[in-house]
């Protein structure tokens, strides 16, 4: 009993995680399945059918090719950008500020609908035809705004004496910016940036309303196939993604860590 | 406006950019800041004339400052509307019960395993929601992995127990745990979670743990230091998690759509059928900017009453 | 609900064991009610680890603690009627001033929480920034504001984990005349670590010398500085002029020693027991520079070289070379007479009663580099 | 073929009040071998073992022309509004070709969204079955071709009705059983037009009271939690599933997936079923009309017709199709569903045209009903 | 590139207001090449400000600083050739030690950068960390490697802001030990602010001490310290008894003084000037209890009761209440004499030399509380 009120926490923690990670695990599952039909929801029997050949059914792989694109350059685009932004809202007091600040949070707090469908009437007007580069402004657009605020968090708590030491040490605002300034942001932008991409690779609202039959992006493949019953394929790219970004992560983590550790 | 107050900004360097040059700010601003004018607000803009307007898709729309689009809007679809709100603020609720443990576990209990935990949380991200949302379907379905589970441990009886409990509480209609405005809420509150926990546990992983021990020292129980201590402490982080859950989960329609049915329709799903089904863009658009008005309305008075004027 | 106990406290052969690490040996001791006790030592030598089991924010690996009758080695920290002054002061960040003070009251359910917590403020002078919140208060006021929040619920034991630390030397200087008015007047037990010997030395009834996790010495503050029992305690606690000996004889009151073939006498008494070798230990404010026409009957005298001369202000501190190439340092009065110049010959000389001596098994510099480079 | 009823006689009503033309775009075909083209979910032959699609990758073979085929019809309206900004902008929709209901072509002919077909370049085009020559909403068949045809009626699963059979549309609403799993369908035609019959209306001459009865029989088993969900297309997984335990289906979904669920039971309802066909439109803008064209003649030969016939289960719109599957497969060929009988005829109907302004009203009404 | 100038540190009339606030206050200073400079005053006096400005961190908004013949007021801080050891190390976190070090030499293209900030690291004793990062080292070993960062680069000038604020006593002492030595060895100019008046002390060649923004006294340690010229620098420098007295006559060279009835001397060159009415200083290190036996003859005395005894282990200091009173500070170093009990009556003595005067316009608590509440 006393041990179970000192591991409360940790019990609730992991039955969390679970709860987090459930979904995930159904994904990989089924992802060995072979379905009796044509339907992918009741297990079968083990089979590697879909992982040998994943691209086999049309269009898949194509749209997860064109979200890992738009994912990529949504979220440099947005790095960019939203460091910026950040910068001159971290270091910087001018006129219109908070204006500035209103409207990065407005997207935030705009649902997805209102934002997709508002930009679909802005490209009809402006007569931009809906298709990659649509998406991409959306996603940049959207992007934008958790870009701005993870940075800024981290722009706001660097300390400014270091930028200050720099100078004294002989360093110009240039070489200030590029040998203490930016490296020390480095790892918010890095998370800024990750977070974007995330969201854009996750995307469907926004990206539907934005997109043509030739720029089917990956969560509006899903959403299609999911009408007519999803191939086990989609499995497979549900658990490379999660896997790829777990060791992808975790080997970043083993080796930062090995290399402080042979530093000490 | 709660957000003017994000600032943070070191006393000496705005001092030293007045001198050096005024422009300088406004240069890093203009891109990012011209982005989402063009792309953000002119929409919104045309979005808000097109709510006032007249007409249909096919004879086109004249501008007519028709406000009454706004009160038959609402006065139709205001179910909807206030059940999108319950929805998302029982998911967010629900998301801070869930979150709020998982993020001081992996803050202060997780040990050497906390970054794998942290990445653990943000890897479903990368696997398309849609897809984990109908795994939903998988797991909840009549024929689903908890029923089959529940089958072959023998506790099917603890299964509709919960399900028995969860039709007095109104949350399922029938001995369907799937599409119900149970699986809506447990789709949106796992969907959300994440945008929970981040904030939580960097709120919470800065926390002075002397100050609980202080706490303790001061004849406060474990409990009355979570209440008097740690909760307080964490409030930004609170703040900030609920925002980042109950905003979009108000708009969201993704989880209404797999996981629910004709009696969970949320406000989301009305103004993408509006706009996607229907065609009658002025309802649409007074539909959205309802919506965002209740949204910021309740962000604000919500942010005052928590009395943390940071925002995330 | 913390019990009211009240009596000696009282660790009883405790120790505390980190993984394979031995933070605190084995220790014993008893601090009387209403004494103000100091705990001395070196930078990670296990003083705040034994404040912690005190305190019961740590449990003792072996070993138990009692305050009089009650055995408080498994209670909760909560359950203890112990309070903190912790080091970095752990001040309520979201709570007033006031809150602050009254927090423990007020989880103890004390009903005029507000008039006892506004006595503690005025006890520190602080009743005037009461509605503020700790950030907006000076460290030397947060300092105080932590000392009100502990003393206002009359604990049996006020642990202090040196509260001073961050102080500059007035405010310092300042705090310690508060600290042992607030403990006259309310009677409590504090234990008190600090760095700063003079610190522990004027405000302690009895200083306990700790290093390596075990205790060293445990005495007043006087007969711990006149007659250290080890070169650690010699040197940690001020500076010492250790001279190698060899005991000559003894003749009565006296013994004979011999420094470096000069010889020297020492009470009997003062002998560290068996072995003819010993440390001579000698403070540098009890060394005189005499003059040419001084009287130094009685006195043991050295010749040499003053190598440096620094003023402190109060003081002038020699560095005077022996032949035998050490360095003795020496401390003189600023009371206006005329002293030694740089580089001049001179002659030293104490009062041999003045002088203590050690087991010279000992090593010379053990308790000079306090804090040893990682 | 003896689709003896023309089911589209009474679909169009204004459509013939064609004014406006849509616009042609620069045909591209010769230099891009390509076609794109949208259709609805499950209603084209596919290998089941390489998910490989057949007739597509003949015709490829054939010409060189890569077809991109994407199942992004799931229902007409949504279909509608998505392409419709870009048709009213007069842009690209990316898209060759598509396949609509009638009422829908209808509405692309009346806004000018659609060409009109060379049928020089589709020879084929005299295989069409002669009951779908002669249609109100494409006088002439300048504009559409048939892609398929089939009935509205009532799908169940057995595992998820406890066993029991769903036969009528009474059933389907008001059974307690199936409480919270039954879908209906977003195309309203056939959802208000199974529930009109059931009330003993004709849905050739049914009047707005008709209507708003159907509306408000609908609204009432909605409000009881009878009603899961409006679909389109996507009914056809909960119901093999047995999430949805019961039904509004179209035809050859249910036989297909009975290929996989055998136990899965159809009824075309005794008070009537709705007919219906989905048409090859080409529209506005289009960038390979030209090829779509080929495209089209190549489904018009009765055997390729037969091969896709054969596995989506629906019924033939080209002549001479059954006579090739009753050799090839008997049991397709036999099947009622697919090769209806006169008896199975009489009992299925056709939506009546509406005018714009009905469509308008009536729409409204039973959007409010699905998205509220 | 920071231009190589060389010359005395000066300061021209140097004021900076801050909105409407003064912080520093038309300031005018030489600090010539070469020499320990040290800044004391209480906290928020305006001596980092000062430092900021001759760093380049900050404007003056009036007056102009140079070095040598050099206009330097308009540089930017990385075209002068001035480092500062920051009060809180400001290092580098994504770089490493070496890094730390070398980061000035690199922006100056200096070649053999490493083995230049290597040769500074052991300067520091700190070569064998070059490869850690800093948040691995110990507050003392940051700092040393602050110190490094800045003095590898051989400024004209190496500004040190409180360099040995976050360090204990001992850690302190040893510190101070090798700033001194490097600045002897390297023989730069070091600006040394510090809220520290014995490290002022013993390490400076002139100290300046500054109130409110303005200088109010600048000379070497001793006659700062022994002849104050303001309350404020008696009083902050160290402690000092101040007696209300009034000039009742001259005469020759001693002039004649009566306080609060006592009559007492004091030499007429210490006069502050004009008015009968004066400030009597003495130091409670100069003032000697003296014995029933004792030889007053010159001395000035005055009797009173020992109100507190404490043992500060080199010294022990008495409180002596006056028949007026206030209570007198004296100071008595421990060489083993017998002292003065608590309770008893004493006679208290200093020689006239030994005391100085001060204009009595003055408060005589400047100064005393060294940082004001708030
Ligand atoms: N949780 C812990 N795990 C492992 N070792 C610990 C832990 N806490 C303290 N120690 C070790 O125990 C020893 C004593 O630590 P303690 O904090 O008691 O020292 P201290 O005397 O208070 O030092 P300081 O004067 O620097 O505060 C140190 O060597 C420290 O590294
Ligand atoms: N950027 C600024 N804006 C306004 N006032 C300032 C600014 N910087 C410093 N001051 C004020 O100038 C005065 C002098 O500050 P400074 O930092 O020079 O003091 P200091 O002598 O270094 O004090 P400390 O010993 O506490 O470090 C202070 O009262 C401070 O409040
Ligand atoms: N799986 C293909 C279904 C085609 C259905 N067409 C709908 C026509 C509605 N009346
Ligand atoms: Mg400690
Ligand atoms: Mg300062």
């Amino acid at each position: 009993m006393a041990w179970l009120r000192r591991n409360l926490v940790i019990i609730i923690g992991i039955l969390v995680m679970v709860y987090i990670l459930l979904p995930n695990l159904v994904v990989i599952v089924f992802s060995f399945n072979k379905p009796v039909g044509r339907y992918n929801y009741q297990w079968n029997e083990f089979s590697l059918d879909a992982w040998t050949n994943v691209c086999g059914v049309p269009g898949m792989c194509q749209s997860v090719g064109l979200s890992l694109q738009i994912g990529l350059i949504a979220s440099l685009t947005a790095a960019v950008l939203g460091t910026m932004v950040a910068f001159a809202l971290g270091r910087y007091r001018f006129r219109g500020r908070s204006g500035t600040n209103l409207l990065i949070f407005l997207p935030m707090a705009t649902p997805e609908v209102v934002m997709g469908s508002s930009l679909l009437t802005l490209f009809i007007a402006m007569g931009i035809p809906t298709g990659r580069t649509t998406i991409l402004i959306a996603h940049i657009m959207f992007c934008l705004s958790f870009v701005i605020v993870t940075v800024k968090a981290r722009v706001a708590s660097l300390d400014p004496r270091l930028e200050q030491a720099a100078a004294d040490l002989y360093a110009n605002e240039l070489q200030t910016f590029l040998k203490v300034t930016f490296p020390l942001v480095l790892p918010g932008i890095a998370a800024g940036a990750l977070l974007a991409f995330s969201l854009s690779f996750d995307d469907y609202i926004i990206t539907n309303f934005n997109a043509s039959p030739s720029s089917v992006t990956f969560p509006m493949y899903v959403w299609g196939a999911a009408q007519r019953g999803t191939p086990v394929q989609i499995n497979v790219i549900g658990t490379v993604m999660f896997l790829g970004a777990l060791v992808v992560v975790v080997t970043g983590q083993l080796l930062s860590g090995r290399r402080s550790r042979r530093v000490a | 406006m709660a957000v003017s107050t994000l600032t943070g900004a070191p006393v000496t360097a705005p001092r030293r950019a007045r001198r050096r040059g005024a422009a300088v700010p406004y240069l890093l601003l203009i891109p990012g800041m011209l982005w989402l004018v063009v792309f953000f607000v002119l929409p919104m803009i045309s979005l808000g004339s097109q709510s006032l307007q007249t007409g249909d898709v096919d004879n086109g729309y004249t501008m007519t400052w028709n406000f009454a689009t706004y009160v038959d809007a609402l006065s139709t679809y205001w179910p909807q509307m206030l059940r999108s709100l319950v929805y998302a603020g029982v998911a967010t609720l629900a998301t801070l019960a869930l979150g709020y443990p998982l993020a001081w576990f992996i803050a202060h209990r997780s040990g050497k395993y906390k970054n794998f935990l942290l990445v653990l949380v943000i890897a479903p991200f990368f696997t398309s929601f849609l897809i984990r949302t109908l795994a939903w379907q998988t797991i909840l379905g009549d024929q689903g992995l908890l029923a089959e589970v529940a089958l072959r441990t023998h506790t099917s009886w603890l299964l509709s127990g919960f399900k028995e409990a969860l039709k007095t509480v109104g949350l399922i209609n029938n001995d369907q745990l799937l599409f119900s405005p149970f699986a809506v809420i447990c789709g949106l509150t796992y969907n959300f979670l994440p945008f929970m926990v981040l904030p939580l546990y960097s709120n919470l992983e800065r926390l002075d743990h002397r100050l609980v021990e202080a706490a303790g020292d001061l004849y406060a129980s474990p409990f009355q230091a979570f209440r008097r201590v740690i909760w307080p402490l964490s409030l930004p982080g609170v703040v900030a998690g609920t925002l980042l859950t109950f905003i979009p989960a108000t708009g969201d329609y993704i989880n209404s759509v797999l996981l629910g049915s004709t009696r969970t329709v949320m406000i989301g799903q009305v103004i993408d059928a509006q706009f996607l089904r229907v065609l009658d863009y002025p309802t649409a658009a007074a539909l959205s900017f309802i919506l965002m008005l209740v949204i910021v309305a309740l962000v604000v008075t919500y942010v005052r009453r928590a009395g943390t004027e940071e925002l995330v | 609900m913390a019990e009211r106990t009240s009596g000696d406290l009282v660790l009883s052969a405790v120790t505390k064991t980190y993984d394979t690490f031995t933070a605190v040996d084995n220790i014993d001791l008893t601090i009387p009610q209403g004494s103000f006790f100091a705990l001395l030592g070196p930078s990670g030598c296990g003083k705040t680890t034994t404040l912690r089991m005190v305190a019961g924010l740590e449990q003792p690996t072996v070993g138990s603690i009692s305050i009089g009758a009650r055995d408080i080695t498994a209670t909760k920290p909560y359950q203890r009627n112990v309070n903190t002054v912790f080091q970095n002061y752990a001040l309520f960040p979201h709570l007033d001033i006031l809150e602050n003070v009254a927090f423990g009251l007020k989880r103890r359910g004390v009903r005029d929480w507000k008039a006892k917590a506004m006595e503690a403020l005025e006890l520190v002078e602080l009743a005037q920034v009461a509605r503020k919140k700790p950030t907006q208060l000076s460290g030397g006021m947060q300092q105080r504001v932590a000392l009100a929040r502990a003393v206002v619920n009359r604990p049996d034991v006020l642990l202090l984990d040196e509260p001073l630390g961050a102080l500059d030397l007035k405010l310092r200087r300042q705090m310690q005349i508060e600290l042992k008015r607030i403990q006259q007047e309310v009677g409590l037990t504090f234990v008190h670590v600090t760095h700063d010997q003079e610190e522990a030395m004027t405000m302690a009834d009895t200083i306990a010398v700790m290093n390596a996790g075990r205790l060293q010495q445990v005495g007043d503050p006087g007969t711990l500085y006149e007659k250290p029992q080890s070169t650690f305690a010699a040197n940690f606690l001020g500076q010492s002029n250790l001279l190698r000996a060899t005991v000559s004889g003894v003749s009565g009151e006296m013994a004979s020693l011999d420094v470096h073939g000069i010889p020297m006498a020492l009470p009997a008494s003062s002998l560290p027991g068996s072995g003819a070798e010993l440390w001579l230990g000698i403070r540098p404010e009890k060394v005189r520079l005499l003059g040419d026409s001084s009287d130094t009957t009685g006195l043991n005298t050295l010749k040499g070289e003053v190598t440096d001369v620094s003023f402190l202000g109060v003081a002038t501190q020699y560095l005077v070379a022996m032949p035998w190439g050490r360095e003795l340092t020496v401390v003189q009065q600023n009371d206006g007479m005329p002293r030694a110049a740089l580089g001049t010959n001179v002659t030293l000389g104490w009062v041999p009663e003045n002088s203590f001596a050690l087991d010279a098994s000992q090593d010379a510099d053990a308790g000079v580099d306090s804090v040893e480079d990682e | 073929g003896s689709a003896g009823k023309n089911p589209s006689t009474g679909a169009g009503g204004s459509g013939t009040a064609a004014a406006k033309t849509a616009a042609a775009a620069q045909d591209m075909s010769d230099t891009e071998k390509v076609i794109n083209w949208s259709n609805w979910p499950a209603y084209i032959d596919v290998d089941d073992k390489t998910k490989a699609r057949p007739t597509l990758e003949a015709f490829t073979k054939a010409t060189g022309i890569k077809v991109n085929y994407t199942e992004d019809y799931n229902d007409n309206d949504e279909f509608y509004a998505k392409v419709r900004p870009l048709l009213e902008a007069g842009s690209d929709t990316g898209r060759d070709v598509w396949c609509s209901t009638d009422w829908m072509v209808a509405r692309l002919i009346r806004n000018g969204y659609v060409q009109k077909l060379d049928m020089a370049n589709i020879p084929n085009h005299v295989n069409l079955q002669d009951s779908l020559k002669q249609v109100t909403f494409d006088p002439g068949r300048q504009y559409s071709l048939p892609w398929q045809s089939g009935f509205a009626g009532i799908a169940f699963n057995p595992k998820a009705t406890g066993g029991k059979k769903v036969e009528s549309v009474d059933q389907l609403l008001t059974d307690p059983s199936l409480k919270g799993k039954v879908t209906l369908l977003t195309e309203m035609r056939d959802t208000v037009g199974l529930v009109l019959m059931a009330m003993g209306k004709k849905i050739e001459s049914f009047t707005d009271a008709d209507f708003d009865a159907a509306m408000a029989e609908l609204q009432k088993a909605k409000d009881a939690g009878q009603i899961k969900g409006f679909t389109g297309n996507d009914y056809t997984k909960p119901l093999a599933s047995g999430d949805t335990a019961a039904c509004f289906a179209w035809t050859g979904d249910v036989v297909q997936l009975r290929a996989d669920n055998p136990s899965l039971g159809y009824a075309l309802p005794q008070t009537g079923c709705t007919l219906w066909s989905d048409n090859f439109v080409i529209p506005a803008l289009a960038k390979h009309k030209k090829n779509a064209e080929r495209l089209i003649n190549y489904y018009y030969d009765p055997k390729v017709m037969a091969q896709v016939v054969d596995y989506v289960n629906y019924i033939s719109v080209v002549k001479g199709a059954q006579a090739i599957l009753a050799k090839q497969d008997p049991s397709v060929s036999s099947n009622e569903l697919i090769f209806p009988s006169a008896e199975t005829l009489s009992r299925a109907h056709v939506f009546r045209g509406l005018t714009a302004e009905e469509e308008t009203k009536y729409n409204k009404k039973f959007q409010a009903l699905v998205t509220g």
